[in-house]
Formats: C-alpha cells, sequence, structure tokens
C-alpha cells in the first residue's frame, strides 16, 4: 500500500470555544473499510461534516488521494467523489425520490437545460433496486417511512461518481431485512474497490464489516488499529472509558400478570384494510417488531391521536377514550416518542432546558397565573440530564441544534420521562445512542415498568426488543401477525412472522 | 504531529472585545438608535429637547401597543395584517358610541366595546386560522380589506366628531398612555418569559408539529395571539382616536408597513419562534426617531425617504454581523 | 420686535421661518401648491422648513409638534382631513404660533386657525353643471361615468357629492351607469374605465374627481378607439377637477370639457398673508375661500392664466 | 365517494373561479363576451406578471416588498428617457437595466451578506420610491403614445400585455418544474441549511429568485406604462402586497418550497381582477368592493386549504 487515500492530520474543530475534535489524525488506505466508533458526542459526525465540506477545521489538514484536501463545501466534497449519507435525514420531503436523488446533478435533455424526465426516472429506479426499495421514483419524500428514507439517502450517495462513501449510522430505522440489503450491497460496492467510513453504535455490524477501527473519545484517537487486534469488551472500554459487563439489564425473573392499563380493541387506521388489537399490562415492556413499512409507526401514531382513526376502541385503565388529542393524553398519562425526532420531536432552535420541560411545563405552574418556578424547572432538569446521560459539558441554554444526534435522541426521551407516564409508548427509541448510554436508558425504562406503567416498544433492532421486553407482538401489513412470550423469543420465529414465510398460530 | 495553536481569540484587545461584545448584545438597535441621536443633535434643533421626546412619545406610544400584539402573533410564526383596519373599525364603531352626534353612551361602555370589538376581530381571524387551517397571511389580509372596506362603508366615508372631553383625555395625558403602554409591555414581556403560555408561544413558532405532539394546544395558543393582537390594535385605536379627536374609517390605514417593518428589525423573526417585547420596542423606537430626525433635518421628501431606507438597511446588515459574530465567539 | 408687513425682522435679526406640513406631494396638485407657497415665502425672504406625512394623521402631529419644538414662527398645514388637525392647531394655539391651513378647512372648534379652501363639492358641482349642458346642446340621453377617488378622502368625497348634486334633477339627460372606485390608482382607473366601457360601449360622458387620472381615462378610450375631439362624432364628454397640467393640454388640444381649478396662486397668496396678519395680532376669518373656477372652452384664453396647471405646462 | 370528493377538490380553485365568471355571467351579458375576458387578461398582467416574479422568491421564503418600487423607478426612468427623445427600444432597455440593477443589490445583502429579506427589500422599498421622486420632480409624466400603441398592439389577435403574461406564466412554470435550478430553489426554500448540505449552491439559487423577481417587475412597469401610458408618483405603489396576495391566493405558500405557477399564481393574479372586472361592469356599489373582494379570496383559499389537508394531517 503506497499512499493513503485519505489521510487526516491532526484535525481540530472548536464551537464557540469549546473543542471537539483534538488533533485527530489517522488514514484510509485505498479501498478500505474504516469503522468509526464513539459515544455520543464524541465528534465523529463533526469530523464526517468536515471531510463533507459542511464544515471547516479550526486547524489541521486533510489529503485525498495523495493531493492536499480543503473542501469549501459539500459540491466540493462531491466533485471529488466523496458522498455522505447523513445521520440526519438529509432530504427534502417537498420533492420526490427521484429528484432528491439527482438535485445537483439532474441528467439534462443534451443541450437544452431542460431536466430529461424519462432519464431520472430510468437512473433512479435502477438506484432504488440497487438499495432494495420498490417504490415509484415520483413518490414525494413526505409520503415514505423513516426506513425508506434512509434508503433513499443511501441511493442518492450512489448516483455519484464516488470514491469514498460515508456512512453515519446507516442502520438506525432499518429493520433486519433492510440492513442486510444494505450490508450486501456494501459487499457489491466494496468489490468495485470503493473506500467507505462507517459510522455506527452496533458494533456488531462494525466487526462484521470493517478492516480498521477508529475509537474516539471526547474529540480525540483514543484507538486505531485492524479490526481484529479489538473486542468487543476492549472497544467499548476505550470508548466509554470504563469496562462494561453486560448491555441489557437484568429483568425481574418472572412477572405476574397485571392489570390491563392499556388496551386496544380492534383499531384500524383509514385506509388500511387490517384491525389490530392488543393488551398491554401494567409494568410490562411489550415489543412490536417487524420489517420496514410493516406499520408499526402508523399503528402508534393512530394510538396516540396523531392520525386518524376508522374504527376501534381504545381503553386506558378500563375507561374507553375516544377521540382524544395528544394534550388529552399526555394529561392522562399516555406519552409518545415519535421516530422522527428533528421535525416532530424537537424545537431546534430551543434550548435543552426548554426542549426537556416542554411537555410538563404545568407541572411547574401549580398556580392560577400559571407562573413558571425557575428552581423547579432547574432541578427537574439537572435531575433528567443526569438520568439520561447527557454529557455536563453543554450548559442547559444551549440549542438542541447544535447538539450531536444521540444527545438530542435523550433529549426527547428524557421530555417523556420527565412525564412519569402510564402508558409510554417509544418508537425507535435508542436511534443514534451510544452503548453506554442505551444501557441507561434500558434501565430507564425497566424502572418505569416496575412502578406500574406501561411501556410499548418499537424498535427495528430484534436484539435490543428481545433485551428489554417481557413480550414481542410481530407486525405484518398493518396486522399482528404473532405474539411470543419471554420464554418462546426466537429470532426465526420473528423473522418468519415478520416476512409471513410462516403461518404464525 | 503539529499542533496549531488557536491564536486571535486569546489577543483581542479590550477595546475589540467591547466592540464585538456591543455588536453582538442584543441592545444593537438600541444603541443605533442612541448613536443616531448622538450624530444628528448637533445638525437638528430640538432634536433632543423635551418637547420633542414628548412628542416622539406621543408617536410611538400606540405604533408600539400594535407591534406588541404583532409581535406575539410573529412569535407563533403568523402574521397580521389587519390590524391597521382594527384600529379603523374599532375607532369608528366606538366614535359612534361615544360621540354626541352618535348614541352618546357613556365613555367606558365605549372604550370596553372598542376593546371587546378589537379581541373579537383577533378572534375572528384566530378562529378562522387556526380551525379552518388556513394561511394567517391570506386570512388576514382578506380580512383587512373586509374591516377597512366595512369601516368605511358604515360611516359613509364620513369622520366621527364630538367625541367627549373624558375620551379626549385619554389622548391629552401622556401620562395615561405611558402608563398604560409600560404595563402592557411588562406583563406581555412577563407572561413571554415566565409562564407556561409564553414558553407553549415559542414552542408553536419553533415547531407547531412538535408542540403539538408534547401536547401544547397549539390552536388555542395561535388563537389567543391573535385575540391578544386584536386586542392592542384595539388599544392603539383608543390613544390614536382620542389623539387626533376622531373617529376615523381610515385611521391607522398607512401605519401597517411601519409596524411589521419595526418589529422585523428589532430582530423578531417573520418565521416564528423568535422575539421579545424589548426588541420590538427598541425597533420601533430606532424608526420613529429616524424619522423625526429626518424631519427636523428638513430635508427634502425624497432624500428622507432614501435616507430613511439606506439607515434601515445599514442596521440591518450590522444585525446580520452580529448574529454571525456571535456565532463565532460566544 | 415685531417684524414689518413683508415678513423681514428688522436690522438684521433672525430671519423668520415657516414650518410648511403636506399630507402628501404625491399628487401634481400637492406639488403644485407647494411650489407656490414655497415662492411665495422666498419673495418675502421667509425661510422655510417641510415636512410631509405620508397620508399618517399622526405621524402629521408628530411632524407639526416638531416644528413647534424647533421654535418656528408660523405653520401652513395641509391637514389630513378636518378633525384631525385640530390637536396640531391647538398645539400652535399653546405654543402661541400662527398656524393656516391649506386647501383643507378645520372643523368647528374652539381652536384658532385660518383656513384657505376651494368648496370642492360646490367647484365640482359647477363643472359637471357645464358638462351637462353641454350634453343637453347635444341632447339625446348620456350615460355617464363617475372616477371616483378614495372613498376614504375627505375631498374624494366632496367632489362625488357635488357630481350627484349636480346630476341630480337631469336624470332625463344623464343615466349614471357605472361608479369606479379608484382608490386615487391610476391602475385602478384604467382598468375601471375600461371594464365601464366594456359593460357599456355607448358610454359618452366621463368625471373624474381629480385631472391626475386623465392619462389613465384616455388611454382606456384610445384603447376602444373613443378618445374624440370636441364635436367629432362619438366624442366623450370630459370633466375634471384640479386643473393640472395634462387637463391643460386635453383642453388646448379640444378633448376636454371643462374642469374646476382650484387657484393655487390665490391660496398660496392668502395663506402667507395670513400667517403675516396672524403674527400682527390681526383677526382673521375662520374660512378664506378660494372661488376657483371652472375653466373650459369657452373661456380657456382669459382664465389660462390663472390655472396652475398651465402655468407647469408653459414653463415646460 | 371519499374518492370523488377528493377529486372534486382537487379542482376547487378552478371551480370556484367558474362560479365567479358565472355570476358575474349572469349579471351582465357582456361579462363573458371574449373581448372582456381578453380585457381581464389584460388588466391582470401587470400585477400577474409581478407575481411570478414573486413566486420565486417565495419559493426561497424570502420575500420582495421591493417589486412597486423597482417598477416606479423603471417606469421614471423610462419616462426621462422617452421625453429626452430617445426612442422606445432604448427606454425598454433602460427599465430592464433598473430592475437588475435594484435585484442585484438585493441580492448581494440577502444571498452574500444574509440579511433577511424582508428588511433588505423594504429599505430598498424606501430608497427606491425616493429616486423615483427624485427623478420624476414629483410631477406626473405624460409619456408619448409609443407606449400607449406598444400596450394596446396586438399579435394574433391577443394584447401584447396579454402575451407577455403568458411567456412569463409558461417560461416560470418550465423552469420551476424543469430545471435543476427550478428543483433547487424548492429545496432551499424547504431548508435552506440543508440545501447547502446538499451540495446547492444556495447563495446563487438566492441570488437568481431576487433577479427573477426585479426583471418581472421591470416587465410588469413597461405592460402598465403601455396601459397607462403616465407615471404619477403613485406608479407601482402596493404592488408587492397585490402580487404576494395573488401568489398566495395560488397555494405558494410563505414559509417557502411549496407553491406553483401554473396554475397557482395564474389564477389567482386573474380571480382578484376578475372580480374587479364583474363589480364595475355589473355597476354595483363602491363601497361593496373590498368587502365582496375579500370574501371571495377567502372562499377560494378555504377550497385550496380542503384540498390540502388531506396529504398534511396537522399543521398549525
Ligand atoms: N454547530 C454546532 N455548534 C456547537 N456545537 C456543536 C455543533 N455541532 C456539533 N457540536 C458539538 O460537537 C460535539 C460532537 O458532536 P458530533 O455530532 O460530532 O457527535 P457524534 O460523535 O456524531 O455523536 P452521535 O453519536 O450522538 O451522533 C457535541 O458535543 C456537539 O454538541
Ligand atoms: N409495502 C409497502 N410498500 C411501500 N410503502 C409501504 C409499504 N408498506 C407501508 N408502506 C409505507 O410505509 C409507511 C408505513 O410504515 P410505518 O412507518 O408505519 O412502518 P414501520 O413499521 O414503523 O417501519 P419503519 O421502520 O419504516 O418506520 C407508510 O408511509 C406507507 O405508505
Ligand atoms: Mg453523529
Ligand atoms: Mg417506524
Amino acid at each position: 500500500m503506497s499512499t493513503p487515500l485519505l489521510e487526516f492530520d491532526a484535525v481540530e474543530k472548536s464551537f464557540f470555544g469549546v473543542k471537539v475534535l483534538k488533533g485527530v489524525s489517522f488514514n484510509i488506505p485505498e479501498g478500505g473499510m474504516v469503522g468509526l466508533v464513539g459515544e455520543n458526542g464524541a465528534g465523529k459526525s463533526t469530523l464526517m461534516n468536515i471531510l463533507g465540506g459542511n464544515l471547516q477545521p479550526s486547524a489541521g489538514s486533510l489529503r485525498f488521494g495523495g493531493e492536499s484536501y480543503a473542501p469549501q463545501n459539500s459540491g466540493d466534497a462531491a466533485r471529488q467523489g466523496i458522498a455522505f449519507i447523513h445521520q440526519e435525514l438529509n432530504l427534502f420531503p417537498n420533492l420526490s425520490i427521484a429528484e432528491n436523488i439527482f438535485l445537483t446533478c439532474f441528467p439534462r435533455m443534451g443541450a437544452i437545460p431542460l431536466i430529461d424526465r424519462t432519464e431520472v426516472s430510468r437512473r433512479a429506479a435502477k438506484l432504488l433496486r440497487d438499495v432494495g426499495l420498490g417504490l415509484s421514483p415520483e413518490r414525494l419524500v413526505e409520503t415514505l417511512s423513516t426506513g425508506q428514507r434512509q434508503l433513499v439517502e443511501i441511493a442518492k450517495a450512489l448516483s455519484i461518481e464516488t470514491r469514498l462513501i460515508i456512512f453515519d449510522e446507516p442502520t438506525t430505522s432499518l429493520s433486519e431485512r433492510e440492513t442486510l440489503q444494505l450490508f450486501a450491497l456494501i459487499a457489491r460496492l466494496r468489490s468495485r474497490g470503493l473506500a467507505m467510513i462507517y459510522i455506527s453504535h452496533t458494533l456488531a455490524d462494525v466487526f462484521r464489516l470493517c478492516d480498521d477501527l477508529v475509537a474516539l473519545r471526547d474529540g480525540e484517537v483514543v484507538g486505531c488499529g485492524p479490526a481484529k487486534s479489538f473486542t468487543s469488551a476492549s472497544l467499548v472500554a476505550l470508548m466509554v472509558g470504563r469496562t462494561m459487563t453486560q448491555l441489557f439489564p437484568d429483568r425481574r425473573s418472572s412477572t405476574p400478570p397485571r392489570e390491563a392499563v392499556f388496551e386496544v380493541h380492534k383499531v384500524r387506521r383509514i385506509d388500511v384494510p387490517n384491525y389490530v388489537s392488543f393488551c398491554l399490562h401494567q409494568g410490562e415492556v411489550l415489543g412490536l417488531s417487524g420489517l420496514m413499512g410493516a406499520g408499526r409507526s402508523e399503528l402508534a401514531r393512530v394510538l396516540f391521536g396523531l392520525d386518524p382513526r376508522e374504527s376501534g376502541t381504545i381503553l386506558l385503565d378500563g375507561e374507553v377514550i375516544d377521540s382524544l388529542s395528544p394534550r388529552d393524553l399526555i394529561g392522562r398519562g399516555v406519552a409518545f416518542l415519535t421516530e422522527n425526532r428533528r421535525s416532530e420531536g424537537l424545537c431546534l432552535d430551543a434550548s435543552i432546558a426548554e426542549n426537556l420541560t416542554l411537555a410538563t411545563l404545568a407541572e411547574h405552574a401549580q398556580n392560577p397565573l400559571r407562573w413558571l418556578s425557575a428552581k423547579s424547572l432547574q432541578t427537574a432538569v439537572s435531575n433528567i440530564r443526569q438520568a439520561v446521560g447527557l454529557d455536563s459539558k453543554t450548559g442547559d441554554g444551549q440549542c438542541v441544534r447544535s447538539l450531536s444526534g444521540g444527545n438530542q435522541q435523550k433529549i426527547v426521551l428524557g421530555k417523556w420521562l420527565l412525564l412519569k407516564p402510564r402508558v409510554l409508548i417509544l418508537d425507535e427509541p435508542t436511534r443514534g445512542i451510544d452503548v453506554g448510554a442505551k444501557y441507561e436508558i434500558y434501565r430507564l425504562i425497566q424502572e418505569l415498568a416496575d412502578s406500574g406503567a406501561g411501556v410499548l416498544v418499537i424498535s427495528s433492532e430484534m436484539e435490543e426488543l428481545m433485551g428489554i421486553c417481557d413480550r414481542i407482538l410481530v407486525m405484518r401489513s398493518a396486522a399482528i401477525v404473532d405474539e411470543l412470550g419471554r420464554a418462546e423469543f426466537d429470532r426465526e420465529r420473528i423473522l418468519h412472522g415478520a416476512f409471513g414465510t410462516e403461518i404464525a398460530r | 504531529m503539529t499542533i496549531r495553536k488557536p491564536v486571535a481569540a486569546q489577543r483581542a484587545r479590550p477595546f475589540t472585545q467591547w466592540l464585538v461584545g456591543l455588536i453582538s448584545s442584543e441592545y444593537l438597535v438600541f444603541g443605533l438608535t442612541l448613536l443616531l441621536v448622538a450624530l444628528l443633535a448637533p445638525f437638528t434643533p430640538g432634536l433632543v429637547s423635551i418637547a420633542n421626546l414628548l412628542n416622539i412619545a406621543g408617536y410611538l406610544l400606540p405604533l408600539f401597543i400594535v407591534a406588541i400584539g404583532v409581535t406575539l402573533v410573529m412569535i407563533t410564526g403568523g402574521i397580521d395584517l389587519s390590524v391597521t383596519s382594527v384600529i379603523a373599525l374599532t375607532s369608528v364603531v366606538g366614535a359612534k358610541l361615544i360621540s354626541a352626534d352618535g348614541s352618546a353612551t357613556p365613555t367606558v361602555v365605549g372604550l370596553v366595546a372598542m376593546l371587546a370589538l378589537g379581541a373579537g376581530l383577533g378572534a375572528v381571524n384566530g378562529g378562522i386560522i387556526t380551525c379552518l387551517r388556513l394561511p394567517a397571511f391570506i386570512v388576514t389580509l382578506a380580512s383587512m380589506m373586509f374591516l377597512s372596506g366595512f369601516a368605511v362603508w358604515i360611516t359613509q366615508s364620513k369622520n366621527i366628531y364630538n367625541l367627549p372631553a373624558s375620551f379626549l383625555a385619554l389622548g391629552k395625558q401622556l401620562s395615561i398612555a405611558l402608563g398604560l403602554t409600560i404595563t402592557l409591555a411588562l406583563c406581555v414581556q412577563v407572561v413571554l418569559q415566565r409562564t407556561v403560555y409564553g414558553r407553549w408561544l415559542y414552542a408553536v413558532g419553533q415547531n407547531p408539529t412538535a408542540a403539538y405532539i408534547s401536547g401544547v394546544p397549539v390552536r388555542a395558543v395561535t388563537f389567543a395571539a391573535y385575540v391578544v393582537s386584536g386586542f392592542c390594535a384595539a388599544l392603539a385605536s383608543v390613544m390614536l382616536s382620542a389623539r387626533l379627536e376622531t373617529g376615523s374609517p381610515v385611521l391607522g390605514r398607512e401605519i401597517l408597513l411601519d409596524i411589521i417593518g419595526a418589529t422585523v428589525v428589532g430582530g423578531t423573526s417573520l418565521f416564528g419562534g423568535k422575539g421579545k417585547i424589548a426588541w420590538t420596542f427598541f425597533g420601533v423606537l430606532f424608526l420613529t426617531v429616524l424619522d423625526n430626525a429626518l424631519n427636523l433635518l428638513n430635508l427634502s421628501q425624497f432624500a428622507i425617504t432614501i435616507a430613511k431606507g439606506t439607515v434601515i438597511l445599514l442596521a440591518a446588515v450590522l444585525d446580520a454581523t452580529r448574529h454571525r459574530l456571535g456565532r463565532q465567539n460566544a | 420686535s415685531k417684524p414689518d408687513s413683508t415678513g423681514n425682522a428688522p436690522n438684521g435679526a433672525r430671519k423668520i421661518t415657516v414650518g410648511v406640513a403636506f399630507e402628501t406631494l404625491q399628487t401634481e396638485y400637492w406639488v403644485a401648491g407647494f411650489e407656490a407657497i414655497k415662492t411665495e415665502l422666498s419673495k418675502l425672504d421667509i425661510a422655510m422648513v417641510e415636512a410631509v406625512a405620508d397620508s399618517d394623521a399622526s405621524r402629521q402631529l408628530q411632524q407639526v409638534k416638531g416644528f413647534i419644538t424647533r421654535g418656528v414662527d408660523g405653520i401652513i398645514l395641509v391637514p389630513k382631513d378636518a378633525k384631525t388637525c385640530i390637536p396640531m392647531i391647538r398645539a400652535a394655539n399653546e405654543a402661541q404660533i400662527p398656524i393656516v391651513l391649506f386647501n383643507r378647512p378645520a372643523d368647528k372648534t374652539d381652536a384658532i386657525s385660518t383656513a384657505i379652501v376651494a368648496d370642492n363639492a360646490k367647484l365640482t358641482q359647477e363643472t359637471v353643471a357645464y358638462m351637462v349642458d353641454q350634453a343637453r346642446k347635444i341632447g339625446s340621453k348620456h350615460k355617464a361615468v363617475v372616477v371616483l377617488g378614495d372613498l376614504g378622502d375627505i375631498n374624494a368625497i366632496g367632489r362625488r357629492d357635488g357630481f350627484e348634486a349636480a346630476i341630480k334633477g337631469n336624470e332625463n339627460i344623464i343615466e349614471v351607469v357605472s361608479r369606479v372606485p379608484s382608490e386615487w390608482n391610476q391602475e385602478k382607473a384604467q382598468a375601471g374605465v375600461a371594464n365601464a366601457l366594456q359593460a357599456n360601449p355607448d358610454i359618452d360622458f366621463i368625471f373624474t374627481s381629480s385631472d391626475f387620472l386623465f392619462p389613465s381615462i384616455t388611454s382606456a378610450l384610445k384603447a376602444v378607439g373613443r378618445y374624440k375631439k370636441i364635436g367629432e362624432k362619438g366624442h366623450v364628454i370630459l370633466g375634471g377637477f384640479d386643473g393640472d397640467a395634462t387637463a391643460y393640454q386635453m383642453l388646448v388640444d379640444g378633448y376636454l370639457d371643462a374642469t374646476g381649478v382650484q387657484d393655487v396662486y390665490f391660496e398660496a397668496k392668502s395663506a402667507v398673508q395670513a400667517l403675516i396678519d396672524m403674527r400682527e395680532g390681526k383677526k382673521l376669518p375662520q374660512l378664506i375661500i378660494d372661488p376657483g373656477f371652472v375653466i373650459h372652452q369657452g373661456n380657456l384664453k382669459e382664465s389660462s392664466p390663472r390655472m396652475w396647471g398651465a402655468n407647469i405646462k408653459k414653463k415646460g | 365517494m371519499k374518492r370523488l370528493y377528493q377529486r372534486l377538490l382537487e379542482f376547487a380553485p378552478l371551480f370556484m373561479f367558474m362560479v365567479v365568471l358565472a355570476f358575474f355571467g349572469a349579471q351582465s351579458s357582456r361579462f363573458l363576451e371574449p373581448r372582456n375576458l381578453v380585457n381581464i387578461l389584460v388588466q391582470a398582467s401587470s400585477t400577474g406578471i409581478v407575481a411570478v416574479g414573486m413566486t420565486f422568491v417565495l419559493l426561497t421564503a424570502g420575500v420582495d416588498l421591493s417589486v412597486g418600487a423597482i417598477m416606479f423607478v423603471a417606469a421614471a426612468v423610462a419616462g426621462k428617457m422617452a421625453l429626452a427623445g430617445l426612442s422606445l427600444p432604448f427606454s425598454l432597455l433602460a427599465m430592464l437595466v433598473v430592475g437588475w440593477l435594484v435585484s442585484a443589490f438585493n441580492a448581494l445583502f440577502i444571498a452574500r451578506l444574509r440579511v433577511p429579506a424582508f428588511i433588505v427589500t423594504l429599505a430598498t422599498l424606501f430608497i427606491g420610491r425616493g429616486l423615483g421622486l427624485w427623478i420624476t420632480e414629483t410631477r406626473a409624466m405624460n409619456l408619448p403614445d409609443s407606449f400607449l400603441q406598444f400596450g394596446s398592439a396586438r399579435f394574433l389577435s391577443v394584447p401584447v400585455p396579454a402575451w407577455l403574461f403568458g411567456m412569463a406564466v409558461v417560461l416560470a412554470h418550465l423552469v420551476l418544474t424543469h430545471t435543476s435550478f427550478g428543483r433547487q430553489i424548492f429545496a432551499v426554500g424547504h431548508d435552506a441549511e440543508m440545501a447547502r448540505k446538499a451540495g446547492i449552491r444556495t447563495e446563487m439559487v438566492m441570488a437568481k429568485v431576487y433577479l427573477i423577481s426585479g426583471t418581472c417587475a421591470a416587465v410588469a412597469a413597461l405592460v402598465t406604462l403601455g396601459q397607462l401610458g403616465a407615471v404619477s408618483p403613485k406608479f407601482g405603489e402596493q404592488k408587492e402586497f397585490a402580487a404576494i396576495a395573488a401568489a398566495v391566493l395560488g397555494g405558494t405558500s410563505l414559509f417557502g418550497g411549496r407553491g406553483n405557477v401554473l396554475p397557482g399564481t395564474l389564477l389567482g393574479a386573474v380571480l382578484i381582477q376578475t372580480i374587479e372586472n364583474g363589480l364595475v361592469m355589473t355597476n354595483a356599489n363602491p363601497y361593496l368592493y373590498p368587502m365582496i373582494t375579500s370574501v371571495v379570496i377567502f372562499v377560494a383559499v378555504f377550497f385550496e386549504s380542503l384540498r390540502n389537508r388531506v396529504s398534511r394531517p396537522f399543521s398549525a
């Protein structure tokens, strides 16, 4: 190996005088696949944003293909052959899939500066096939689910002539099947000689895919070398700065059947053929598994009154609740964490404290004038910050937009935990959260359940569901097709149910 | 490994720091107003005299009151173009009620009616915008046209005179207006900063979807902002009508752009989620003082207009610089 | 020390300053008035400070108070309307500064001022009456359009009332088929007249509440080939108000039947004289009427020297 | 059933338009004559062309308040040149140059220096109005007939202004839907920061939309001149409001990223003019104009929103 494809040389970056990257140096060989791991806020995305031309380093330099490389914007990076799949999906919901893919490089009709629509459709369709998304390229992105959007983002990265692809947590909303498809795609791309940087909090994936690993902690490289030289445990120790013995908290050995808190009877969404019925018990963590687009998120939205319900009844503590708005539900102790933290979960330009307390403001204003008690707000904020493991570098007043993806997720979660809900519906709760913090969050979920609440967890990570749930429901085509008690947990059976390859029950 | 030292940052001299501090503070617009006065005072006889300051205040207060309501609406990400028409309509309705030529009801009743009408009109705007989910711009544009047309129609273009002395006193006594305005401004600012409602208002402006999911009564909050806006317009209408001793169907017709302009110049965002009453005050003050000073300078009409535009632009450029500096240095 | 009757302070004492506050300078008529006052003042070697309120009464109040603050010796004011000026007059009274209203009167009040005014309604009525006479001479029933000004503008309303008064009783000759609200906007006036002509192609009588809308009207007429000289077949009887340069040209060219002219020179001269008189402590009537005059084909020669539009036109 | 309902809603704005046509058509037999429909189109063209440019700006979540001022300055310059004896093409070129200069100034401050568009264009609104007053010396200018002839010239029996309007709409539609620049406008309007990350040169896109808006304003000034044949100090006043209203009425969002020129802005501009036209044709009470217009606008927007509600379940 002569010259590496890409060299980071003592790259530094500060925001508001706080150093986020402190002299990062490492190389990526031609055709190499490097895994980049680290806690939330370690600086992974920031480093990649520098590489992708979205940010300029405060100090240090980069070399790409042996030449000095200092992109001023993402266009520069793309021209050099660097594609970037962002952690926060960077798609325009008001444009179609095809338009999103070719936004900066539309094929034209020869000399006329008009877009060649047929060519666009043809090429987009091919790219979509490559990533395993069977949708019309003309569809507006706003009609897609998060997982589908993620695949579009990947298709977009493949549309340009690339030499290096950056994947910033590409699997956070992909289910098992799509993840496997993506991995197959990555293998194909690698065989073409493309180099890649792969960021993920799922260490198993990182080990499986990457030749080399780089571990970041607090903006410093704390470990760098061939993947074989690390073990899962040693990597976690490097990232987190301490050893972790288990990924999931211990569960109660057995749960006596308890009363139902949340019952769903024959609920049907508008425009959907199937009914859904299930029951969530006190102290239970119920998992909802299924493939992408199985309708899990949609079900959750119907339950929370965000999408219209065609028919069916929902009971809370045995009481029928009808045509309720999120506000009423929250008042009764039902909370819902959406899978879409940026557009539906956060006020990005508001501060950490404001976001954390948004759903529980009334508690801090127990007086006729609805006057907020600054002190009570302050205590609530600092307690929950600790509970979700938000790093203490950032002040309560910092605006959420400038936080790392994982830390943003912790804030949405923290907002709902502050409510101490009776029923908590979580849609992809650990999206983008690092290993250390995940454990903490699982523990919080467990604690909440132990206190008598019911928790419904939608997740695309089967390990996660099997690790924390008391029971798992499997969904396919907007219907529940299987139910597994903890004793019956079985990867194969869940997958079969999700794919519909075996008639369950 | 080469380690590059961060330079510049540490070496900033006190003066530079002070300058950066000033430019990046939220009092920039206020500072600019003072600067303007300081620069123009030597050339403009009477600019800083008590009489002139009172004069400015008399003109500024009603503007500021309307702008307070508009600020609330703009924080929710909406806009209220109908305020000037609300001013006109409440003016003629109120005047019709209390005028000796009209039904000569007691002043207090007239006042209450005016304020109630203003709030009511705001409620209609807010109701349509929130319940029918129509864009605020077009709804309030339509109601601006409608209400203004209605005010002219019911008066058949005639002004209403002979208002009772008790009403006119409101216009003569600057202290009453001043007291009212300060109370209102402080109340609204406190509500914005310290109450649940205030937090909700910002949240709605920043991300209505997230706010809705977090249990914020988005519609009620938005609705209330328009009601307050209508109420503020009516209050300003009371002051203006009393000051001009007339119920006029075209009252305030020309000041819409001034109001929205002042609010935006102060720093409130047209896109919602950002704004403060103090900023709006600075914005109104800036524009009013600029107007007053340019007039006292005795420039010709076109020069005044050009100068006004240029100064606004310079202030805005400074403001944009402030944001950029803020991003780099905070 | 009292100034002498020319307004000059004796022995190089401080020069007298007069504040001139206009409501707007957006039409030629007001500019002409403004210029006339300026000329009149400079003849007497009086300094002038100016302010324009952009149609905002509240701003005007602020401007007048501004004048008082800077210590002017007299104020000439074009108020937005009859009532909103009263607080301004009162403020001037309190500061013992003489104040004269130009072209628009104040409503009845105890505050002391003098107004030089043309009677919009009366002058319009005379103008339209002349037009009706022309129509009567031609015989046949005429279909009329009136282009209204801004319905919120007191002068526009005066002219509308004058028009209606002149038509009243002559319904056998004139049928008003369209009332176009122009909002003092040329485009709206043009579109309105064009639309009226579309609805009633046989319209042959148009009165506009201000001469500055004539270009719009002629352009609408030209578009349908109806812009004809007096006496030609298909001529539309035209009348206006103000007496501006365009109207003068149209009179000369034989297209325009009549327009009501406000005598700007008379008004400016009277206004300045009134100020001087008031400074000397003379008692003046509350109203000084500018009789104005109707200029038409019959009196064009002898009246045109008093028509401000004619003079602008002649100057270039 | 639900499908049918949605289908109907799809055509709601057009349906609304038809209702307005039918209503006035029933009132006045001449309303539906082709001549009058062409009339409406011509009268809508000036505002319509400005609105087309405004749509570009609104799509990027910006706003251009300076269009009316640009029209005024352009017309004033063109008028001066024409009166100085330069031929029509020179005047036209001068108007375009004025449009480009002012909008390049806007673009510099908005795209490059990141000053909020509202304030920048508010400032240029003042500066432009002042410049225009200075150039015209606050006088009305009557232009040579060549302008009027240009305005009433016909090509294939359709007047030139309507052609210009049509061309602007079609061209804008092509640019917005069929060029990468057009699609990038939508991206920038949705989120400028995201667009930058996606590799779009947002500065260029922003700069271009203001140039387009300025160009449209200059062309609209030409169209207006062609109809009025005169420049007065009120030329183009309040055009920005009319244009924004037309665009928003056509379904363009002030928050950027959503909207279209065809049929949106076209229908918006024509609908407003149709109402005005119909009201004159039916000799409605002038006092009712604003009230009727506002109610129709309101109903139109209401239908439009019903249509969009299906796809966007909640937004404040
Ligand atoms: N624009 C910004 N302004 C201020 N601080 C920022 C900005 N962008 C990132 N940061 C800070 O930089 C740090 C690193 O963030 P980064 O997004 O790189 O983390 P990450 O390693 O990608 O984490 P995650 O795994 O959660 O995505 C965080 O502390 C974050 O708050
Ligand atoms: N078979 C399908 N083909 C295309 N689109 C589908 C299909 N099934 C569902 N969708 C789309 O996917 C969305 C429903 O998926 P939903 O978000 O509820 O699924 P999910 O199980 O939560 O999956 P995800 O992991 O994508 O969030 C809808 O937008 C629907 O239009
Ligand atoms: Mg990240
Ligand atoms: Mg989902």
